[in-house]
C-alpha cells in the first residue's frame, strides 16, 4: 500500500494547487504538531460527549461554529438531504487520519462545500474528537437511511418499468413472451403500491420528528446526566391534561446559578436566562402534537394508569436531541389500550367495576386491560 | 402459398359449412378450428367440443368471495374492534347477508370473465392480425389441416356438391 | 324451432337481410359522419352536463347548505335523483340477463344499447353518494380498508351494502357488456380500413378471431353471467331500497320495498330504454332491426311492472291503514292530502293511470306514444322516490320538527346535469361502438327471413 | 395589531388559610393570537385555545414539514393556572337591573362559562339565558376600546383631565351636574358616587330604569310607608294570582322567583296554584295553572272585583266594583282560604293598579309571609318621575354636565325626541357605557366602563344580601371601571378596589363575628361570592298597617266594549333580548323565544279571531301607530290586544344586534307620572305580506300524539301513573328480538320534569355556551339549520284561541336501541360502554343518515362553514361575528369545534363526564353524588333536568325514574332511550 507520509505530502502538494484562497495551506510545521494530535487513539468519555457537543455545534456559540447534524443526519429525517449522512462520513473516514478531516472541514475543494464549510474555527483537537465522536457510527449506525429518497427513486423505477412493460404488453415489441410482461407488471404494481401505501400511512404522521429547538436543549443532559425528575419541570404532567412545557421561571430555578454548562458553554443558557431578562417566552417547536379532535390527559395516564413517561416518549434520557418516538396513530394508542393493566385496586374501579374486580380478587382473570374499562370508547377520547 | 400446413374453406352461409363439416368428419380430416361471424349451434358436437368447466370455477370462485366476505365482517365486528351500534349483538349475523351475497356474484362473475379471457387467450393486441377480414361479417371459414395426402383438390373432391366460395 | 309454429310472431329483422347487410346497416351510421341532429342533441346535453359539473363543484365547496335541506329533511332532490338513477340502471342487466335466461329473442336489438344505458345511469348515480356528503373529500371512510386507526367501517348500515350492492353491479354489468361486445367490436376492426381508429378497435377488440371454441366459451360465459347477473339485478334494488326500508321512519319503514322497488326499477328502465332507443333508431337509421315488435314486447312488460307498481301503491296504503300506527296512518294521510299531495298525484297518474293506457293496442304500437307515455313514467318514477323520501321525512314523529323542504337551483342543477352526462355518454356510445348486437343479429337472421316469408305468404 | 396587556388582579378560590398577598403577574395569551388572525391562519379546530395553557399558536411557518406548531410557554407561570385545567371564580352577575350570583369557569385565564353560585340564597345556583350569554358579551370586538374625545380616541389622562376641568368650572360655577344611572344596588359604587357628589356640589344623581316598576315603589310608599319593593316568597304561597307580571321569565327577578316557584311544583309534595291573567302569552302563563286572557284596561276591573270578593270573604262586608271581565269569585274563595300562604302581584307600571293589589295582599294577610319588607329588593329603585324632570330640566337648558352610566335613554326613554333635543342644549355630556349605544353616539366624551367581568364591585341585591363581583380576565381594552373613573374624578388617589376592601373592612366586617381580620373576612366573603347578615343595629322601618283609603279612579275603568275600534298594544320585556342590553349578543338573538319560538326578531302578536276579522295572516307587515311590524298569530293573545317585544331595533349597539326586528319603545308614554307600558292606538293597516320570520318550531299541535303527556293533581293524587297509562303497555309489550345490552359500569342518564320546565331557555345557552354550538344567523335559522343541542318543544293543546301550553326538552335521548347507530356508515356514532350515544365528528363524513333516522331529531349538520374549522377556504358563513378572533375566545377547549359538513348533537356533556371520571381515579375515590351535572342540568332555574347514572339506585333521579310519572319520548319505538321524561302534573283544582 501506500506510505501514509507520502500520500499525506500527496495531498498536501494537491491541495495546494487546489486550493482556493479563501484559507490557508498548512505549514509543514502545522502538520508536524497536529500530527501527534491526529494519532491519538485513546479518548476518555468525557472528551467523547465532548466531540459530539462539536458534532451538534453546542460547544461554542452560535455564532462561531456550525452544527453538523443539520446538514449530515445522524438519523432517519424525511427531508430531502443529499448531503452524505455521519454515518457515511465517518466509515469513510474511519480508517483515515484526522488530519483527513480537517482538510475537508477547514479547507474544503468543492465549490458548494466551500461555501458551507467556511471560516470554521476548529482546534486540531477538536477534529479529532468529532471525528472520535463521528466513529460510533460505524458501531452504532443510522437507524434508517434516507428512505424517502430511496422510496422516490424506487417508485419512480417501478412507474417506469410498470408503462414499459404495460405498453409492451399492448404492443409488443420487446418481449416475446408476454407472462415476463405480465410478472413485471405484477411485481412493479406491488411495489408501488406498497410504497404509496406506506406513504399515504405515514402521511401526517411525524414519528422520529426532530426539529431544530430555539435553544439547543438536551434532554440527555437534564433528564439523563443531571437526572432530574421529568415531573420538576413538566410538573402538571400529573395532574393536568397537558404536562406543560416549562415556563422561565422553572428554567431560572436552576439556571439562576447554573450559568454555564461544562460542555455547552454560556451561549444556550444564556438564551433562555436572556429572555426570562426580556420577559420574553422560549418559543419551542412543538413535538408531540396531537390533532384538535383528540382529547389526550397526561393525568389520565401518568396519575390513574400509572404508567411510565418512557412508555410513549422513549428514552428521553439519552436523547440529545428530543424526538416523537410513536408515530401517535390512533392505532398505537389502541394497541396500548388493549395491552395495558388496569390497577383494580383503585377505589373508584372497585366501585364501578365491581363485578370484574370480583372476578380479580376470586381469582378468575388476573388482569384488566384498559380496553375493557373503556380504552377503546370513541367518546372517551374524541368529543 | 403451397407450403403453408392447414387449408382454409369458404362458405357464405352456415348450412352447407355444416355439411361440409359433416361431410369431412366422415373423411377423418383434420379441422384445425371453423371460424364463423356468429355461434352456429350443432358445430360443437361436430368438432367434439368439450364442455368448458368456466362456470366450475365461476363457483369456487363465487363461494370463495362469499365465505371471504362474511368471514371478514365477523372478525371486524367480533374481533378486530367491536362496536356497540343500536344495542344489536357484534355478530350481526342478518346484516351481513347482503355483503356476502354481493361478493359471493362479484368472484363469481368476475373468475368466470377472467376464465374465459385466459382460456381463449384473448387479450388487448394491437398487432393481431385476423385471418381474413371478412369471417366477422359473412364468411364461415373451416380450417383443415394439411399433409402430403390432403390437398386442396383432395378436399375439393370431397366436398363436390356443397356451395364453396373459395379454397386456400 | 319450427317456422310455422311461430307463424303468428311478428319477425323482429325488418325486409330480408343477408348478412352483409346487418353488418353494414349496423356499421355504417359509425363509420360516417354523424347527422346534424346528433351534433345538436350533444351539444344540448353537453351545457345541461356542464352545469351539472359547475353546481358539483359549488356544492362540494359551499356545503350541503347550498340545498334546500334541513334539520329534518335531511335526504331529498339528490337521493331522489339517486334512486331514480339506480331504477334506470336496472333495465339493461334486466333485457340482457334475464330475457337471454328466457330466451326471448327480441332482446337482440336492444340488449346492447340497454345495457349502456345500465352502465351510464349507475355512474350517474354513483355520483350521488359522493357529492352529497358534507365532507367528500373523505369518501375513502367507506371502504374497509386497513388503515392505521384500525378502524373499519359499520356493516349494519345499509349505505355500506349499498356500496358493495352498486359497485358489484357496476362491475358485473360493464363485463357482460363488454364480454358480448368484442365480437361486434371484433367486426367492426375488420369492417375499417387502416387507421388509428382501427388501432383502437383491434386492441379493444382483444384479438377475438371467431374460432368455434371460443364462441362456445363466450356463449356458456354470456349465459353464466345472466345467471349470476339475475339475482343481482334483483338485490341492487332491494339493497338500495333497504335504505329506507331499514329506517323506522314512517313512509320508509316497510317491508314491502324490495320487490316494490325492483319492479319500479324495471317500469322506469324500461321507460329509459323506450325514450333511447325511440331516438337512437332515428339518428342511427336502424328502423329495420329496432322495429314496433320490439317496442310492442317491451310495452307489455311496461304494462306488467306498472301493475306491480300499482299493486304496491295499494298495499302501502292498506298496510299504513291496517297496522293501527298513527305515524304510519297519518304519514300516508299527508301524503296524499298533506302539502305535497301535489306531488303524491303526480306519482299516481304517471305511474298508475300511463301505464294501463298501453292494455289499447293501438297506444301500444304507436311509437309517438310511447315516447311520450316512456317520458312520463320517468317523471312519475321521480317523483315516486321524491314522494317516499321527502313526503315521509318532512313530517315524521314529533311535530315540532315538521318542516318544509323548497330545492334550490343548485338540485336543479344536479338532476339536469346527471341528464346531460347520461345523454352525453349515450350519444357517444352510440357513436362508437355498435349499437345492436350484430353477431346476434345474424343468429336470429336465418329465422326472422323465415318469419318474414311466412308473413308475406301468410298476407298473400 | 393593537397589543393588550391584562393584568390579572383576580383571586382564585383558595383555601381559607392562604393569607398571603395576591401574586401580580401578567401574561397575554393575546398576541399570539392576534399575530395568527393577521396572517390569516386559524389554528385549526378547537381553536387556538387548545393551548393557552402553554399558548401553543400555529405559526404561520413552512418548512419541510407541513406545519410547524410552536410551543410557548409562560415566562413566568402564575401559581394558581395549570395549562389545560379549568378555574372557577365566584362572582356577581350584574347588568342594570339584572343580578345573579355566578361561579365563572375560567381556562387559562379566559373566562368561558357561567354558572350559577348555590350559595346565595336568592338565585340558589340558578342562572338564565341572559347570565348565560353574558360571558360572551365580554369578547365584543365593538365594545369601546378606549376613552373617546367628540369621536377623537384620547389617553386617559387627557380624557381625565379635560373632563375633571369641565367639571370643576362648572362645580365652581354652582352649575348642575347630572349623574344618570340605573339603579345602583352596589353599597360601594353609591358610596364613590357620594363622594363624587360631595367633590362636585350641586351635582344631582337620577336613577332611571328602561323597564320601570316605579309604579310599584310609589303605590308602596303609599300603602306601607316605605318605597321598596318587597322580597317576593313564591315558595311560600299556595296560591298565586299574577296579573301580566312574567315572573318566571323577566319580572323583577326572574331567576330568584323560578327557583321559588319550581321547589313547589312537585305533585308529590306541596303543589302551588298559580292563576296568570295577562292580555298576550309569557312563559308564566304557558305554565299557569289557568291562564285567564285580559286586556290590559281591563286589569282594574279584574283586580277591583278580586279586591271586592276578598274583602268580602275577609270582612264580610260589600264594596263597590264594575262588572268583572273575568268570574273571579273562584279565584277570591281560594285566595282567602289560604291566609298568609297567597300571593297577588301585578305587571302593571299604573300605581293605581299597584295600590289596589297591596291592598288585595293586606286583606289576604300576605304582608310579612309572602311579601317581606324586611329584606326587600334593591334592584329597581328608580322613579320615572325623576328622569322626566331631568328632560324636562335639560330641555330648560338647567343642566351643564350629564353623565352616564349603563342608560340609553336615546333608545328606552318614552319621549325620546325630547331628550335628545334636551341633550344638544346640556354644556358637556360624558357617557361612561362600556359598548356602544344610542345615547353614546349622541355625547362629547365616552369613557368606557370594564365589562363585569373585568370589574371590581359589590352589591346588594336584597337588603342585607350581599355579594361580590370580581374580575376574571385583566381588561381586554383600555377600558375603566366607572367607579374607578368617578373616584379619579374626585380626586381620589386610590382604586376602586381598595375603596371596596376599605368599604368593607368598615362596613361588613361588623357584621359578623366569624372573622376579625378585615382581609380574611374579605377573602371569605369573595370566596363564598355571597354574604349575607341581617344588620341587628337597624331596625326596619315599620309598615303601615292601616288600610289606605283612596278613591278608585274610574277612568282606569276602561271596560266599554270599544274592541271594535282599537287595538291595545302591549309592550312586554322579551326573556332573551330583555330591554336590548345584550343585543350585541349572538347567541341571545337565536334564541327562540319560550313562546313563539322566533328567534332574531320582535313582531306583532294577535289573536286568531281578530287577523281572521282583519284578514291578516302570519308575516303580513301591518302599520300601527306609525310603526311597521310583520304581524304573528298567536294562540291565546288576548282579543284587542297586540304584544310587541321591546329591546328589537337597535340601530347603535355592532353587527350582531343592529337592525335586528323593529324598534317598540316609541309606543311608550307617559300615565300619571310613570311610564305605560300598554297603550291604546287606532285601527292596523295592512302594508305588505310575506315576512319570512326565523321560527325554529313550524308545527304546534302535538297531532294527539302522546308526547308530553300530563294530568291533573287530583288525578294524579290517586294514581302516580296518570296521563301516563301508555308508559305501563308499552313496557309491557316490548320485546327484543336480541338480549339486551347491559352498561353495568356507568349508565349515565336524564330525567326531565316536565310539571317544573318553564321553557325558559337557559339551558340552551348554557349548552350553547358549553359545547362550542355555532350560530348561523336568521338566514340560516329560517332555512332550518339551526344547530342547537337541546331544544325546548312548545305545543299548544285544546281551543286555538285559548290554548294549554306545554314545554318539552328535547336533547339526543342517548337511546340504548339507537336508531342512528345502525345507519352510519363509518361507524361514526355508536355506543359506549357507559351507555352514551358517542358523536365521532372527525369519523362522520356527513351522509345525514343518521338524523333522517333519529325519531327525535336532535342530530344537527353543520350545512355550511359556520366555525371556519373546515379544511376548505373561503367558504365562511359567519353572519353574527362568532368566528372573530376575540369571540373565539369564549370556546370551551375541552369540545371539538365542528367543521362543515359533520354531524353534531348533545354529548351528554361528556367532557364533565370525563373530567369528573379522572377526578375520582386520581383520587382514588367513587364519584361524589351529583359531582357530574350537564351544562343544561347545572344552569336549569327550576331544577327540571337532573343528570346522573342510572346505575345508582340511591339517586334522586333513579327514584324519579321509578315514580308513576316517569316515561320515554316515542317509547313505543322502543329505542330506550337514557332521558326520561316526568308528566306533567296541572294543579286543576
Amino acid at each position: 500500500m501506500f506510505d501514509p507520509y507520502l500520500a499525506k505530502s500527496l495531498r498536501y502538494i494537491l491541495s495546494v494547487i487546489l486550493l482556493t484562497g479563501n484559507s490557508l495551506p498548512l505549514l509543514p510545521s502545522d502538520l508536524q504538531e497536529a500530527d501527534t494530535v491526529f494519532s491519538r487513539k485513546e479518548f476518555s468519555a468525557e472528551e467523547l460527549v465532548r466531540g459530539e457537543r462539536l458534532f451538534y455545534g453546542l460547544a461554542y456559540p452560535a455564532e462561531m461554529t456550525v452544527d453538523c447534524e443539520k446538514c449530515h443526519n445522524t438519523k432517519w429525517s424525511d427531508s430531502l438531504n443529499w448531503n452524505p449522512d455521519a454515518l457515511e462520513i465517518s466509515v469513510k473516514y474511519l480508517n483515515k487520519s484526522g488530519a483527513d478531516l480537517q482538510a475537508v472541514l477547514l479547507r474544503p475543494k468543492g465549490k458548494k462545500m466551500a461555501e458551507v464549510h467556511n471560516n470554521f474555527q476548529l482546534t486540531n483537537e477538536d477534529v479529532v474528537l468529532i471525528k472520535a465522536y463521528m466513529d460510533r457510527f460505524v458501531d452504532v449506525g443510522i437507524k434508517k437511511q434516507k428512505p424517502v429518497v430511496t422510496n422516490l427513486l424506487l417508485l419512480i423505477i417501478s412507474f417506469v418499468v410498470f408503462s414499459i412493460s404495460l405498453t409492451d404488453l399492448i404492443i409488443k415489441r420487446i418481449f416475446r413472451n408476454s407472462r415476463f410482461n405480465l410478472m413485471l407488471l405484477t411485481v412493479s404494481s406491488v411495489v408501488m403500491i406498497w410504497i404509496l401505501a406506506a406513504g399515504a400511512i405515514a402521511f401526517g404522521r411525524a414519528r422520529d420528528y426532530s426539529p431544530d429547538q430555539p435553544v439547543k436543549f438536551s434532554h440527555y443532559v437534564h433528564a439523563g446526566q443531571n437526572k432530574t425528575d421529568c415531573n420538576y419541570c413538566h410538573y402538571s404532567a400529573r395532574s393536568a391534561k397537558s404536562a406543560g412545557i416549562p415556563a422561565g421561571n422553572i428554567c431560572l430555578n436552576c439556571h439562576f446559578l447554573v450559568r454555564s454548562g461544562t460542555r455547552s458553554g454560556v451561549t444556550e443558557i444564556s438564551k433562555v436566562t436572556g429572555a426570562y431578562d426580556n420577559n420574553e417566552p422560549v418559543k419551542w417547536v412543538r413535538i408531540y402534537r396531537l390533532p384538535d379532535f383528540v382529547f389526550f390527559s397526561h393525568a389520565q395516564h401518568v396519575t390513574a394508569g400509572e404508567i411510565a413517561c418512557e412508555s410513549c416518549h422513549g428514552d428521553v434520557k439519552t436523547m440529545d436531541r428530543l424526538y416523537q418516538v410513536p408515530d401517535l396513530s390512533m392505532g398505537w394508542c389502541i394497541k396500548c389500550h388493549d395491552t395495558r393493566k388496569v390497577n383494580l385496586t383503585n377505589t373508584y374501579y372497585k366501585t364501578y367495576f365491581s363485578g370484574i374486580y370480583n372476578d380479580f380478587t376470586a381469582g378468575r382473570t388476573d388482569s384488566v386491560m384498559a380496553a375493557v374499562t373503556g380504552g377503546r370508547d370513541c367518546g372517551n377520547c374524541h368529543y | 402459398m403451397d407450403n403453408k400446413d392447414y387449408i382454409s374453406v369458404y362458405f357464405d352461409d352456415e348450412d352447407p359449412m355444416l355439411q361440409a363439416l359433416r361431410r369431412l368428419k366422415e373423411n377423418n380430416l383434420t379441422i384445425i378450428d371453423v371460424l364463423t361471424p356468429f355461434p352456429v349451434h350443432g358445430i360443437d358436437k361436430l368438432l367434439s367440443v368439450k364442455r368448458t368447466r368456466i362456470p366450475v370455477g365461476g363457483f369456487i370462485f363465487g363461494a370463495l368471495g362469499g365465505i371471504l366476505a362474511f368471514w371478514f365482517m365477523t372478525w371486524v365486528f367480533t374481533v378486530s374492534y367491536p362496536l356497540i351500534i343500536g344495542g344489536k349483538p357484534f355478530f350481526a349475523l342478518p346484516s351481513f347477508v347482503p355483503i356476502t351475497f354481493e361478493m359471493t356474484v362479484l368472484f363469481a362473475g368476475l373468475s368466470m370473465a377472467a376464465g374465459m379471457f385466459l382460456r381463449s387467450k384473448l387479450k388487448p393486441d394491437i398487432r393481431f392480425k385476423p385471418a381474413d377480414e371478412r369471417i366477422t361479417d359473412n364468411m364461415f371459414v373451416i380450417v383443415i389441416g394439411s399433409n402430403a395426402n390432403t390437398t386442396r383438390e383432395s378436399i375439393r373432391t370431397v366436398l363436390s356438391g356443397i356451395s364453396i366460395i373459395e379454397i386456400r | 324451432m319450427s317456422i310455422f309454429q311461430s307463424s303468428l310472431r311478428k319477425p323482429l329483422i325488418e325486409g330480408k337481410k343477408s348478412y352483409q347487410e346487418i353488418t353494414s346497416q349496423i356499421l355504417d351510421p359509425l363509420v360516417n359522419k354523424p347527422i346534424k341532429l346528433w351534433y345538436f342533441a350533444i351539444t344540448l346535453s353537453g351545457g345541461a352536463m356542464l352545469f351539472g359539473l359547475l353546481m358539483m363543484g359549488w356544492t362540494i365547496w359551499q356545503g350541503i347548505g347550498t340545498w334546500g335541506e334541513n334539520r329534518t329533511v335531511g335526504w331529498a332532490f339528490e337521493i331522489s335523483t339517486f334512486v331514480w338513477w339506480i331504477g334506470i340502471g336496472h333495465a339493461g342487466t334486466f333485457i340482457s340477463a334475464i330475457l337471454l335466461l328466457f330466451r326471448q329473442r327480441w332482446r337482440n336489438s336492444i340488449n346492447r344499447s340497454a345495457e349502456a344505458m345500465t352502465l351510464f345511469a349507475v355512474i350517474c348515480a354513483a355520483l350521488f353518494p359522493f357529492i352529497h356528503l358534507g365532507r367528500p373529500l373523505l369518501t375513502f371512510f367507506i371502504f374497509p380498508y386497513p388503515n392505521t386507526r384500525l378502524l373499519w367501517v359499520n356493516f349494519n348500515s345499509p349505505l355500506v351494502w349499498d356500496v358493495f350492492a352498486i359497485a358489484t353491479y357496476f362491475t358485473i354489468s360493464l363485463v357482460f357488456w363488454y364480454v358480448g361486445l368484442i365480437p361486434d367490436i371484433a367486426t367492426l376492426r375488420d369492417k375499417l380500413r387502416k387507421g388509428l381508429k382501427k388501432t383502437v378497435y383491434n386492441f379493444l377488440s382483444f384479438s377475438w378471431k371467431g374460432s368455434a371454441r371460443d364462441w362456445h366459451r363466450h356463449e356458456v360465459t354470456s349465459i353464466m353471467l345472466a345467471a349470476i347477473a339475475t339475482p343481482l339485478v334483483l338485490s341492487v334494488h332491494s339493497i338500495v331500497s333497504m335504505d329506507f326500508a331499514d329506517s323506522i321512519l314512517p313512509g320508509w319503514h316497510t317491508t314491502i320495498f324490495p320487490p316494490y322497488f325492483v319492479a319500479g326499477a324495471i317500469y322506469s328502465g324500461f321507460a329509459m330504454v323506450l325514450t333511447l332507443l325511440i331516438i337512437a333508431r332515428k339518428l342511427m337509421n336502424l328502423e329495420d332491426f329496432i322495429t314496433v315488435e320490439h317496442v310492442e314486447s317491451m310495452n307489455k312488460i311496461l304494462i306488467a311492472t306498472g301493475s306491480i307498481v300499482a299493486l304496491a301503491y295499494i298495499t302501502e296504503t292498506f298496510m299504513s291503514w291496517y297496522s293501527g300506527i298513527e305515524y304510519e296512518q297519518y304519514m300516508l294521510q299527508n301524503r296524499m292530502t298533506g302539502p305535497y299531495a301535489w306531488a303524491y298525484w303526480i306519482m299516481i297518474i304517471c305511474n298508475v293511470g300511463s301505464a294501463q293506457l298501453l292494455w289499447i293496442k293501438k297506444l301500444r304500437r304507436s311509437l309517438l306514444f310511447t315516447f311520450f307515455i316512456s317520458i312520463v313514467i320517468n317523471i312519475g318514477m321521480w317523483f315516486e322516490r321524491f314522494v317516499i323520501i321527502v313526503t315521509s321525512l318532512h313530517r315524521d314523529f314529533l311535530p315540532s320538527s315538521w318542516t318544509m323542504y323548497k330545492p334550490t337551483i343548485v338540485e336543479y342543477g344536479l338532476l339536469i346535469g346527471t341528464l346531460g352526462i347520461f345523454f352525453t355518454a349515450f350519444l357517444l356510445f352510440i357513436r362508437v361502438f355498435p349499437v345492436i348486437s350484430i353477431s346476434e343479429e345474424k343468429s336470429i337472421l336465418k329465422t326472422e327471413n323465415a318469419l318474414q316469408v311466412a308473413k308475406e305468404i301468410h298476407h298473400g | 395589531m393593537k397589543k393588550y396587556r391584562k393584568d390579572i388582579l383576580s383571586e382564585q378560590v383558595r383555601p381559607k388559610d392562604d393569607l398571603s398577598p395576591e401574586p401580580a403577574y401578567e401574561f397575554d395569551p393575546l398576541p399570539e393570537l392576534i399575530k395568527d388572525s393577521a396572517t390569516g391562519l386559524h389554528s385549526s379546530r378547537r381553536d387556538f385555545l387548545k393551548l393557552c395553557g402553554y399558548s401553543f399558536a400555529l405559526a404561520a411557518l413552512s418548512s419541510c414539514r407541513s406545519k410547524i406548531s410552536k410551543a410557548i410557554p409562560y415566562v413566568i407561570a402564575p401559581n394558581e393556572i395549570t395549562p389545560g385545567d379549568a378555574l372557577y371564580y365566584s362572582s356577581s352577575y350584574v347588568n342594570g337591573s339584572d343580578y345573579c350570583s355566578i361561579i365563572v369557569k375560567t381556562r387559562d385565564g379566559r373566562p368561558i362559562k357561567i354558572e350559577g353560585n348555590p350559595r346565595s340564597s336568592m338565585t340558589r345556583g340558578g342562572t338564565n339565558a341572559r347570565v348565560q350569554a353574558s360571558v360572551l358579551d365580554l369578547y365584543d370586538m365593538e365594545r369601546f376600546k378606549e376613552p373617546i374625545s367628540n369621536g377623537v380616541p384620547v389617553s386617559w389622562d387627557e380624557a381625565d383631565g379635560e373632563i375633571t376641568a369641565r367639571l370643576k368650572k362648572i362645580s365652581y360655577d354652582h352649575g348642575s351636574i347630572v349623574l344618570l344611572t340605573p339603579t345602583v344596588y352596589s353599597p360601594s359604587t353609591e358610596a364613590v358616587i357620594t363622594d363624587f357628589i360631595e367633590k362636585f356640589p350641586g351635582t344631582a344623581w337620577v336613577r332611571y330604569d328602561a323597564v320601570s316598576y316605579s309604579a310599584m315603589l310609589e303605590a308602596n310608599l303609599i300603602s306601607f310607608g316605605r318605597q321598596v319593593i318587597p322580597r317576593f316568597h313564591f315558595d311560600k304561597a299556595d296560591v298565586i294570582v299574577s296579573s301580566g307580571a312574567d315572573f318566571l321569565g323577566t319580572w323583577l327577578s326572574p331567576v330568584e322567583f323560578t327557583k321559588q316557584f319550581s321547589s313547589r311544583r312537585d305533585p308529590e309534595g306541596s303543589m302551588n296554584y298559580l292563576i296568570q291573567y295577562e292580555a298576550g302569552l309569557s312563559v308564566t302563563g304557558c305554565t299557569a295553572d289557568k291562564r285567564i286572557q285580559i286586556r290590559p284596561s281591563q286589569e282594574y276591573a279584574l283586580l277591583l272585583n278580586i279586591y271586592r270578593e276578598v274583602v268580602k270573604l275577609t270582612e264580610g262586608r260589600e264594596s263597590n266594583a264594575p262588572s268583572s271581565p273575568a268570574d273571579v269569585r273562584d279565584i277570591a274563595v281560594k285566595l282567602t282560604s289560604s291566609p298568609g300562604r297567597s300571593l297577588v302581584i301585578s305587571g302593571s307600571n299604573v300605581k293605581d293598579i299597584q295600590l289596589l293589589v297591596n291592598e288585595i295582599n293586606r286583606y289576604l294577610g300576605n304582608i310579612g309571609t309572602t311579601i317581606d319588607f324586611s329584606r326587600y329588593m334593591r334592584t329597581h329603585e328608580a322613579i320615572d318621575s325623576g328622569m322626566a324632570d331631568l328632560v324636562s330640566r335639560m330641555n330648560a337648558g338647567d343642566v351643564d354636565a350629564l353623565i352616564f352610566w349603563n342608560v340609553n335613554p336615546a333608545y328606552t326613554w318614552y319621549d325620546r325626541d325630547a331628550f335628545t333635543k334636551g341633550l344638544k342644549k346640556v354644556g358637556i355630556a360624558i357617557s361612561l357605557s362600556g359598548s356602544p349605544d344610542e345615547t353614546s353616539s349622541l355625547v362629547q366624551y365616552i369613557c368606557p366602563d370594564n365589562h363585569y367581568l373585568e370589574s371590581w364591585n359589590d352589591a346588594e341585591p336584597e337588603k342585607d344580601l350581599f355579594s361580590l363581583m370580581q374580575p376574571v380576565i385583566s381588561p381586554l381594552f383600555n377600558t375603566r371601571q366607572m367607579a374607578d373613573t368617578l373616584l379619579k374624578w374626585s380626586g381620589s388617589a386610590i382604586s376602586y378596589y381598595d375603596f371596596i376592601r376599605s368599604y368593607w373592612a368598615v362596613n361588613m366586617l361588623p357584621r359578623q363575628k366569624e372573622y376579625s381580620d378585615p382581609v380574611a373576612f374579605f377573602d371569605h366573603s369573595l370566596q363564598e361570592g355571597v354574604f349575607e347578615t341581617v344588620d341587628k343595629n337597624v331596625r326596619p322601618a315599620a309598615l303601615l298597617t292601616r288600610p289606605v283609603s283612596h278613591v278608585f279612579d274610574p277612568s282606569l275603568l276602561k271596560t266599554g266594549d270599544d274592541r271594535e275600534a282599537l287595538f291595545e298594544v302591549v309592550l312586554y320585556e322579551p326573556v332573551a333580548i330583555g330591554e336590548g342590553r345584550q343585543a350585541n349578543n349572538p347567541w341571545l338573538h337565536e334564541l327562540p323565544d319560550p313562546v313563539t319560538r322566533i328567534c332574531w326578531d320582535n313582531y306583532a302578536s294577535i289573536s286568531g279571531l281578530q287577523a281572521k276579522e282583519n284578514s291578516l295572516t302570519e308575516g303580513d307587515l301591518i302599520d300601527i301607530g306609525g310603526l311597521t311590524f310583520p304581524v304573528h298569530i298567536q294562540p291565546g293573545q288576548a282579543y284587542g290586544t297586540l304584544s310587541i317585544a321591546l329591546g328589537y331595533g337597535r340601530k347603535v349597539c355592532g353587527m350582531a344586534g343592529n337592525g335586528v326586528g323593529s324598534d317598540a319603545w316609541p309606543f311608550l308614554t307617559m300615565d300619571n307620572g310613570n311610564v305605560s307600558y300598554t297603550r291604546t292606538l287606532g285601527r292596523i293597516g295592512k302594508t305588505g305580506s310575506g315576512y319570512l320570520f326565523a321560527q325554529t318550531q313550524g308545527h304546534h299541535s302535538m297531532e294527539g300524539r302522546a308526547l308530553i303527556r300530563e294530568t291533573g293533581l287530583n288525578e294524579f293524587k290517586v294514581n302516580p301513573s296518570a296521563g301516563n297509562e301508555l308508559h305501563e303497555h308499552y313496557t309491557r309489550h316490548a320485546k327484543s328480538l336480541y338480549k339486551e345490552r347491559e352498561y353495568p359500569h356507568h349508565h349515565w342518564g336524564m330525567v326531565i320534569d316536565l310539571s317544573k320546565c318553564t321553557g325558559c331557555g337557559a339551558c340552551v345557552i348554557a349548552c350553547q355556551a358549553e359545547n362550542n354550538v355555532p350560530v348561523v344567523g336568521k338566514e340560516e335559522v329560517q332555512r332550518v339549520h339551526e344547530m342547537h343541542w337541546i331544544r325546548i318543544d312548545r305545543y299548544y293543546s285544546g281551543d286555538d284561541m285559548d290554548p294549554e301550553v306545554g314545554f318539552q326538552p328535547v336533547l339526543c335521548q342517548h337511546c340504548e336501541n339507537a336508531p342512528c347507530e345502525n345507519v352510519c356508515p363509518v361507524g361514526a356514532t355508536n355506543h359506549s360502554g357507559e351507555g352514551l350515544n358517542q358523536m365521532i365528528y372527525n369519523r362522520c363524513f356527513g351522509t345525514r343518515y343518521c338524523n333522517n333516522n333519529c325519531p327525535y331529531k336532535v342530530r344537527r349538520f353543520n350545512w355550511f362553514n359556520y366555525t371556519g374549522a373546515g379544511t376548505l377556504r373561503g367558504n365562511l358563513r359567519d353572519k353574527a361575528g362568532m368566528t372573530g378572533d376575540l369571540r373565539r375566545m369564549v370556546l370551551n377547549p375541552d369540545v371539538t369545534v365542528r367543521s362543515q359538513g359533520v354531524i353534531e348533537k348533545c354529548s351528554f356533556c361528556i367532557q364533565r363526564i370525563q373530567a369528573a371520571k379522572l377526578k375520582a381515579k386520581t383520587e382514588k375515590r367513587a364519584l361524589y353524588p351529583g359531582e357530574i351535572r350537564t351544562a343544561c342540568s347545572q344552569s336549569c332555574p327550576a331544577n327540571a333536568i337532573i343528570f346522573g347514572d342510572l346505575n345508582d339506585k340511591e339517586s334522586e333521579m333513579n327514584r324519579l325514574i321509578r315514580s308513576g310519572r316517569n316515561y320515554n319520548l316515542l317509547e313505543e319505538l322502543f329505542t330506550k332511550p337514557s332521558v326520561n321524561y316526568l308528566t306533567r302534573i296541572r294543579n286543576r283544582t
